[in-house]
């Protein structure tokens, strides 16, 4: 029931604001349909506390400890989104930079994105996962290019066919991971494409196949999840599009793309019997941390910065993940948390900054924190809890990895480091002469929210200190499912 | 075990809560100064001095240990409190009592950021400096740590609007963050296994010897940061004197030593065994540092950067008397190693009531005349009596003259180092004398730098009309010089109560404490064999005695008028205050016996100017060898990177091309 | 404690007191002979500080406290320093406040205050004598240092008395780390004290003085206290000396009769090295201030052969 | 293996496969836009033809819906709407592609052996008749990549991106008969909604730019 509901409202609510979404009430409504998602989130994951794996839909759909926490942080983020693009919207309408048009397009594809992000997460069906996958790329492609810019149009562009072509490999995969596993399971129905019948017979599949597999599975996603170095789409997007979205772009469909690399790499790991497929995950992750670092060195434009930011940590996840082991698994799971609550709160952070400062050019902006304290604060709290000090969670995550990583793969350690201390200059240089100093920009039309950004900041600061028991038993089983033994 | 509620741990835990609380409390009326100076900072002096009557308890109580319901599921936060840190926590509280009243007296309004905010950020770092004493994990101490710094580093960047400060917040808080990560993976070497991140796992591992060594380099890298050990001390001397005077008084006086206490711990308590050759690493990089430090201190024309760089001095005698330490304990001889330890502990407290009491005076005296630059200041002696005569006191102390305290850790060190000659190491034995040789220069040029620094400042005629209205400090900076005066004085008469203090401490590190000598309370005999005694109390009784004696005769028998008149000036006529010597000029003879460690920039006047202008700039040339390079190397990388995306879709779609070929290859 | 010891400690701290000035005349007078000059009398120290005490003192307006409060400070710290020399009996009471090293802090403290007294006024040859005097004193710190540290090698321990006793206990022996250390310890007393080839106390040329720049502001019985300090600290400097290297004669038990000895061969050796002082003097030319710095480098260097001498040869 | 021991059918598809091969080899080197898209159109008919064939011989239904969602769609719908679009934008011509035709086809022979290379562990396990054809598929994707990298203008690089899906689906076909009909009808619908939001796309960049040419697009980039 909630599972319908988590599902159905986003959809419904596309259909409802493809109509309405012009309405200067429309916000409102977004609001109102993130939140009945979190909501049948919230009840559902209560619902696999409680009752453990839930599989609906003729087993189309499975929802187990790994995905329901993210299905969970997804509504989330997704409502706090819609909850700052409320006041952005407007001021960007007060700007004229989006027509009535435009809005209603942002509005339904805004809960387009979040379903197909959902049953991407949901599903149990590899192909379905892929389908969502493509749905959730279409989504956004014209909100990237909402305001027609040429830059914007670029970046969609290249979004756009960087990510097809990724997803079509990923396709290929899939059809290699059903072409493997028919021989097993059978061609009949949908079962040699259902994860959970993969995973219980993954022993058994041919190994040289599920190789290949894997090379395009991790290719195809990984294109979505930005490893470098198929992450040229990243930065582009999430430049020019309208905050918000980059908000959810990198707070949640990298975590989503993540998410499916993992449970691919899951089937396979099992059936070849070797770290193959985790030290190619190393591989690219180090790639990513090592590159975005040096990238970051020479940005200008704040929201770019942070696109590589994001780059800098889906290459840490990746790399926990590609350790493996209970306490990676653990911590990257954690990371991928607190990543997407941390960058999406520095993203509502620095869209009112831009507002304010009517650029994106970081020289432009200065002094924010004389011009309005609590967006200068959230910004500089923001930075220091993504560049991982304490007292926020993303330090708790890295504590971990770095140490792991120490003892099991000691060699990455100076890369590690010195990709940290260049990524840590660049940003922290940039943001400390943003948020200080002295200003001269303009009040804003409409109150910006705030809310999100410190409701984040303190989740993430809550995550530093304490984990809940139960999001910890979460963290826990699913780093066993992901084969944290 | 627990002693109820009112177990000396359970105390500190709220002593440094109490803290935070002030600090939240003064978001209670952000703007108001006079609520946040006059009712908030004289409770955190207080709280102050009870952590520090706290701390001296714990001493004499077993090891206690404490777990927290906080933290990561499998690693709850883990408190401890043992000799070591409840030595530490007495520096902590004693010092910060002294420099938070002084700190009632002297934030004032348009400081930059909003008194309750720094009120928060205050003492938010004082907290955070307890918690590192306190921590018994990895991650309890990481997380302590970090806050340390960031809060500090939010102190430095008060006056954000001044480019100069941002920048030195900057390159602090990056030097800061390294290191910290350094410690982390040394941390991530020494722990004990999978989630076994407690200092109790970490001493219960054993660790291969080239592990061990990996760790303690990277602790090293990563204290020294914190420290400002050379090479990695630029951030020191920018970020002190970027600092409102009470923070860089803590930062130096205080912060610095949670440095040394995180070394200490790690190679004496979590490694137990430490190999004895390392210390050499230590106690060379401490002293060049020391000498580096003191050699540029004296060439300083700023007095908080003056002072900063004698803090490198005083880090690197610290590390010095450190690496003697683990040489020692590393050979099993563990008399000598007990008594260099306890000389460095004695030395970590000495400083921190010296050089807070320097940076309290350079304060005051910044308030009263607005002028940091030795080059505007002088003669204050007779507008600021208060601040002249108690910083007279720092400046005696820390240019180790007897019977103060500054004296007394030297000796001791220099006592230790006696014991080099039996050093079963050959070479080892010939150099370590020498290092004495040296480190007795560094203890001689701080008594110039010092020298330069009182007589600038309070002596003399003032170098500026303006310095004529300067005012003596308030009554609560008053009181927080005095506090930290009398610390200094204390630990300069009654030596023989302290080292018993300390030695509980390296009797808890396995060390073992110093023999007993039969010598009575106010006479001090570390080395009973050696019969080498200094007694500071008589000391100064003889030298009050005979002044006394002296003045009072000379009252008696020669009753001569005294009469004021003008200063000799040769008969040339109008001596002015330009006349006479300047910060630069006092600098000279050092500059000049060790130009090759200075980067001078200077212009000098020719006979024929029209007005003659001298610029003298002195550079550090550690930053222009090693720090410039890199981040030239890092720009340079960044822009070959850089060619990599270059905006052509073709290329990326290549890009996804070959990492799929690759790795399909790699899959044959 | 018994009574006898603190009767010897006072007549000690009197015989200093009484004696420095008169070692300075001798000083002065052999000079003055080796030079072929007519020499003044070996009390004429005391003339001059008698004629000081009795002038009215002139003082610089800006003068603070502090500079009237020098004198007694630098002349206490040395009366004390004499106090801790066993220069006639080692049992005292005061000797065991403090060791050879404390001593050179309580010397370092003198040093400090004159400086501090010199900048006082703010004239130009105030501060460029502080900053000399400075100077000299960290170059001969570490040589004094390491000239303890090969005595303290030697007799394993920097109680000066217990040195005395101990080396005093031994016969003559021919000791050449020990030789060594005695050259650097006269190169630093030469450069301590004021005298050629490191300063000319009897010239008040700007470019070369080191003392008599800092006193330059000090007038009657402030002067003379601070030229009484400066004979008390050349003849503690001797006594340390002879403490040190030639430590035989002096009484090292309680009883009157070796006082007896101790005190009319401590005359004797002082003549002797007030001879030899004036001698080095005299054969010796005044060396640029900037020249300092490698005289006493020379004096460490002597000091670290003697150190690493005795570290080889055990001898 | 000899030709003549196969059934026709068989023969038939082999044809097939390797004419699919030459087509997207014919795409590498053509220049002409409209020509391309008839290329494309030719590649979707062999296609289902391929499918036709294998639903007879398997006698399995749910290809025969592929078969028909082949043929609506990648050999009538998609061509119309390309060449609408190509007409109502007037862009016929590519330019010169990056690299010159003989070296794009040295380079796409040694893909093709690569490909076939790969291919040889999985056709070995097949159980399908047309495992040879796995190899194919895959050459298939890697050169339409290829024609992707080469080309300069928006239009020929979409209809590389159509041939990408021609392979993939012809993959699917031989390597299992194809997928499941949820995702069979997923994927079709999705290729539909993504030429859609292109149609819209190519107007947005030509009412920004007036042409549709890549190098309009090249301004977002690190390498100042």
């Amino acid at each position: 029931m909630e599972f319908v509901i988590l599902l159905g409202a986003p959809l419904l609510g596309a259909m409802v604001l493809g109509v309405f979404g012009g309405r200067d009430r429309a916000p409102e409504a977004n609001v109102g349909f993130s939140l009945v998602t979190f909501l049948a989130a919230c009840a559902l994951t209560s619902r696999i506390i409680a009752h453990g794996n839930l599989l609906v839909a003729r087993e189309q759909f499975f929802i187990d400890a790994f995905n329901v926490f993210l299905v969970t942080l997804t509504a989330f983020v997704g409502l706090t989104t819609s909850l700052f693009s409320r006041p952005y919207m407007r001021i960007e309408a007060a700007h004229g930079r989006v027509s009535e048009g435009q809005q209603r397009l942002y509005h339904s594809m805004f809960q387009l994105f979040m379903a197909t992000m959902l049953i991407a997460l949901t599903t149990n069906n590899m192909g379905l996962m892929w389908v969502a996958m493509e749905a959730a790329t279409l989504s956004t492609v014209l909100l990237v290019t909402l305001y027609r810019t040429p830059a914007s149009l670029e970046a969609g562009w290249k979004y756009f066919i960087l990510c097809g072509v990724g997803i079509s490999q990923a396709l290929f995969g899939t059809i290699l991971l059903y072409f493997a596993a028919e021989k097993i399971l059978g061609s009949e129905g949908v079962s040699a494409l259902l994860w959970t019948h993969l995973n219980a017979v993954k022993g058994q599949l041919e190994p040289s196949v599920l190789g290949l597999a894997f090379v395009f599975l991790l290719v195809g996603y990984g294109t979505k999840v930005g490893l470098a170095p198929l992450h040229n789409w990243l930065p582009d997007a999430h430049a020019e599009g309208p905050t918000p979205i980059s908000a959810v772009l990198s707070g949640l469909l990298l975590n989503v793309a993540m998410y499916a690399v993992v449970r691919c790499k899951v089937l396979v790991e099992g059936s070849l019997r070797s770290s193959l497929p985790g030290r190619m995950l190393m591989g690219f992750g180090l790639l990513s941390v090592v590159l975005a670092a040096f990238f970051l060195w020479r940005q200008r434009d704040v929201k770019r910065l942070f696109a590589y930011s994001s780059i800098e940590h889906m290459g840490i996840i990746a790399f926990a993940f590609g350790m493996g082991g209970p306490v990676a698994n653990f911590a990257a799971l954690l990371h991928m948390t607190v990543h997407s609550l941390t960058k999406s709160s520095i993203f509502f952070a620095v869209g009112h900054a831009t507002q304010k400062a009517g650029t994106q050019i970081m020289d432009n902006i200065r002094g924010l924190i004389t011009l309005s304290p609590t967006v200068g604060w959230g910004l500089m709290m923001g930075t220091l809890a993504i560049l991982g000090t304490p007292p926020f969670g993303v330090f708790a995550s890295e504590f971990l990895i770095l140490t792991t990583a120490m003892k099991q793969q000691p060699w990455a350690t100076p890369i590690l480091l010195l990709a940290l201390g260049v990524a840590f200059a660049a940003i922290f240089g940039r943001v400390q002469s943003m948020v200080f100093g002295d200003t001269s920009a303009r009040r804003l039309p409409h109150p910006p929210a705030l809310i999100p950004v410190f409701t984040h900041l303190g989740l993430v600061l809550l995550l530093g200190f304490f984990i809940p028991p139960y999001l910890a038993d979460w963290y826990r089983a699913a780093a066993r499912l992901i084969g944290g033994e | 075990m627990s002693y109820g509620f009112a177990s000396p741990l359970r105390l500190c835990l709220l002593l440094l809560t109490a803290w935070s609380v002030v600090g939240v409390a003064g978001l209670v009326r952000p703007l108001s100064i006079a609520f946040v100076a006059r009712t908030l900072f004289p409770l955190g002096a207080a709280i102050g001095a009870a952590l520090a009557a706290v701390g001296a308890a714990g001493l004499h109580y077993p090891v206690e240990q404490l777990v927290l319901p906080i933290g990561l599921p499998n690693l709850p936060v883990h408190l401890r409190l043992d000799g070591l840190s409840g030595v530490f926590l007495i520096l902590l509280g004693a010092a910060s009592a002294g420099v938070s009243i002084f700190a009632a007296g002297y934030f004032r309004r348009g400081e930059g950021t909003a008194p309750g905010l720094l009120c928060l950020q205050y003492h938010l770092f004082l907290a955070s400096m307890g918690f590192v004493l306190l921590a018994d994990d990895a991650y309890a101490f990481m997380l302590a740590w970090e806050t340390m710094a960031v809060s500090s580093y939010f102190l430095v960047t008060t006056q954000h609007r001044i480019p100069e400060i941002r920048q030195a917040g900057f390159l602090y808080m990056l030097i800061a963050h390294l290191g910290a990560i350094a410690i982390l993976l040394s941390f991530g070497v020494l722990q004990g296994g999978t989630w076994h991140f407690t200092f109790d796992a970490m001493r219960a591992a054993h660790l291969a010897p080239d592990w061990a060594t990996i760790a303690f380099c990277l602790a090293l890298l990563g204290f020294g940061a914190k420290a400002g050990l050379v090479p990695l001390h630029v951030w020191l001397p920018e970020a002190h004197p970027a600092a409102p005077s009470p923070v860089s008084a803590l930062m130096s006086g205080v912060m610095l030593k949670t440095a040394l206490y995180g070394m200490i711990r790690v190679s004496f308590d979590l490694m137990g065994q430490p190999l004895w050759w390392w210390g050499l690493i230590p106690l060379s990089l401490g002293l060049f540092s020391a000498l580096y430090g003191v050699v540029f201190a004296a060439a300083q024309t700023d007095m908080k950067r003056l002072l900063a760089y004698s803090s490198i001095e005083n880090v690197g005698i610290l590390f010095t008397g450190f690496g003697l330490a683990i040489v020692f304990a590393g050979l099993k001889m563990r008399a000598p190693a007990a008594l260099t330890l306890i000389a460095v502990m004695y030395h970590a407290m000495n400083h921190a009531f010296m050089k807070s009491l320097l940076f309290l005076g350079t304060g005051a005296v910044l308030h009263a005349t607005g002028e940091r630059n030795l080059g505007h200041l002088g003669g204050l002696i007779h507008r600021m009596p208060w601040v002249a005569w108690l910083t007279l006191v720092g400046v005696l102390a820390i240019a180790g003259l007897p019977p103060l305290n500054g004296f007394v850790s030297e000796w001791l060190l220099l006592q230790s180092f006696l014991f080099a000659y039996t050093v079963p190491q050959t070479f080892v034995n010939m150099l370590l004398p020498l290092c004495a040789a040296l480190l007795a220069l560094a203890a001689a040029l701080a008594g110039y730098v010092m020298v330069k620094f009182f007589g600038v400042i309070f002596l003399g005629q003032p170098r500026e009309p303006s310095l004529q209205r300067a005012h003596d400090a308030r009554f609560a900076e008053r009181l927080g010089l005095a506090w930290l005066a009398a610390g200094c004085v204390l630990l300069g008469f009654f030596p023989t109560h302290f080292i018993s203090m300390f030695s509980t401490v390296t009797l808890q590190l396995k060390i073992g404490g110093l023999p007993e000598s039969g010598a009575s309370w106010w006479m001090l005999v570390p080395v009973p064999e050696r019969q080498s005694s200094y007694a500071p109390l008589v000391f100064f009784a003889v030298i009050v005695v005979v002044v006394l004696l002296a003045i009072a005769s000379v009252r008696l028998f020669y009753h001569q008028r005294v009469r004021k008149g003008a200063a000799w000036d040769c008969g040339f006529g109008g001596l002015n205050s330009r006349m006479q010597d300047t910060a630069e000029g006092f600098g000279q003879p050092i500059r000049h016996l060790f130009q090759p460690l200075f980067a001078i920039v200077r212009e000098l006047p020719s006979p024929f100017d029209g007005q003659p202008k001298y610029r003298l700039e002195i550079g550090d040339r550690i930053w222009r060898a090693l720090y410039q390079p890199v981040g030239a190397l890092v720009r340079q990388v960044a822009d070959k990177v850089a060619w990599l995306q270059q905006g052509r879709i073709a290329a990326y779609l290549l890009y996804s091309f070959v990492t799929l070929v690759v790795l399909l290859a790699l899959m044959l | 404690m018994k009574a006898f010891d603190w009767i010897v400690q006072f007549m000690g701290i009197g015989l200093a007191m009484a004696a420095a000035p008169v070692f300075v005349g001798w000083v002065n007078q052999c000079r003055a002979w080796l030079q072929n000059k007519s020499a003044p009398s070996i009390l004429q120290p005391y003339r001059a500080i008698r004629k000081l005490f009795h002038k009215d003192a002139v003082i610089a307006e800006n003068a603070s406290r502090l500079f009237r409060l020098a004198p007694y400070v630098v002349f206490g710290a040395m009366v004390t320093a004499a106090a801790v020399i066993p220069s006639i009996a080692t049992r005292l009471p005061f000797t065991q406040a403090a060791d050879a090293i404390a001593l050179v802090g309580l010397l370092a403290t003198a040093r400090v205050f004159l400086s501090l007294a010199a900048m006082d006024v703010g004239t130009a040859f105030g501060t460029l004598g502080a900053r000399r005097e400075m100077m000299i004193g960290f170059l001969a710190e570490p040589a004094l240092l390491v000239v303890i540290f090969v005595v303290s090698l030697t007799c394993s321990t920097t109680a000066l008395p217990i040195i005395a006793e101990r080396l005093s206990a031994q016969s003559f022996a021919l000791n050449p780390s020990l030789a060594f250390t005695a050259v650097a310890f006269t190169m630093v007393l030469l450069a301590e004290n004021a005298r050629i080839p490191v300063d000319n106390p009897a010239t008040h040329l700007e470019l070369t003085m080191i003392h008599e720049a800092l006193l330059l502001e000090y007038s009657a019985r402030h002067l003379a206290l601070m030229e009484w300090a400066a004979a008390l600290k050349l003849f503690n400097y001797a006594c340390i000396g002879l403490a040190v290297f030639i430590p035989w004669g002096i009484a090292t038990t309680d009883d009157p009769s070796s006082l007896a000895v101790s005190v009319p061969l401590l005359g004797v050796k002082l003549l002797a090295a007030g001879a030899g002082l004036a001698l080095i003097e005299t054969l010796s030319a005044k060396l640029r201030v900037f020249r300092a710095p490698e005289f006493l480098a020379t004096a460490f260097l002597f000091a670290v052969l003697g150190l690493l001498v005795r570290l080889l040869l055990g001898a | 293996m000899n030709m003549t021991a196969l059934p026709w059918d068989l023969q038939l598809l082999n044809t097939l496969a390797a004419l699919l091969l030459l087509l997207s080899f014919a795409m590498l080197s053509q220049r002409r836009i409209v020509a391309l898209v008839d290329l494309l159109a030719l590649q979707g008919a062999l296609l289902c033809i391929a499918t036709l064939l294998l639903a007879w011989r398997t006698g399995s239904h749910h290809l025969y819906v592929s078969a028909a969602l082949t043929l609506g769609l990648k050999v009538i719908f998609l061509p119309w709407l390309l060449h609408r679009l190509i007409r109502r934008l007037g862009v016929y011509w590519d330019t010169e592609p990056l690299l010159n035709i003989a070296g794009t086809m040295l380079v796409g022979v040694l893909v093709v052996i690569f490909a076939f290379g790969l291919a040889q562990p999985i056709s070995a396990l097949a159980s399908t008749a047309t495992r040879n054809s796995i190899g194919i598929a895959l050459a298939v994707i890697l050169i339409a990549f290829l024609t992707m990298i080469t080309r300069r203008k928006a239009m020929s690089q979409v209809v590389g991106f159509l041939s990408m899906e021609n392979g993939l689906f012809f993959g699917a076909m031989s390597a299992t008969y194809g997928m499941p009909m949820v995702v069979e009808l997923g994927v079709a619908l999705d290729v539909l909604v993504a030429m859609l939001v292109l149609g819209v796309f190519f107007f947005q960049i030509r009412e920004q730019f007036d042409s549709l040419d890549l190098k309009h697009l090249e301004s977002l980039k690190e390498d100042q």
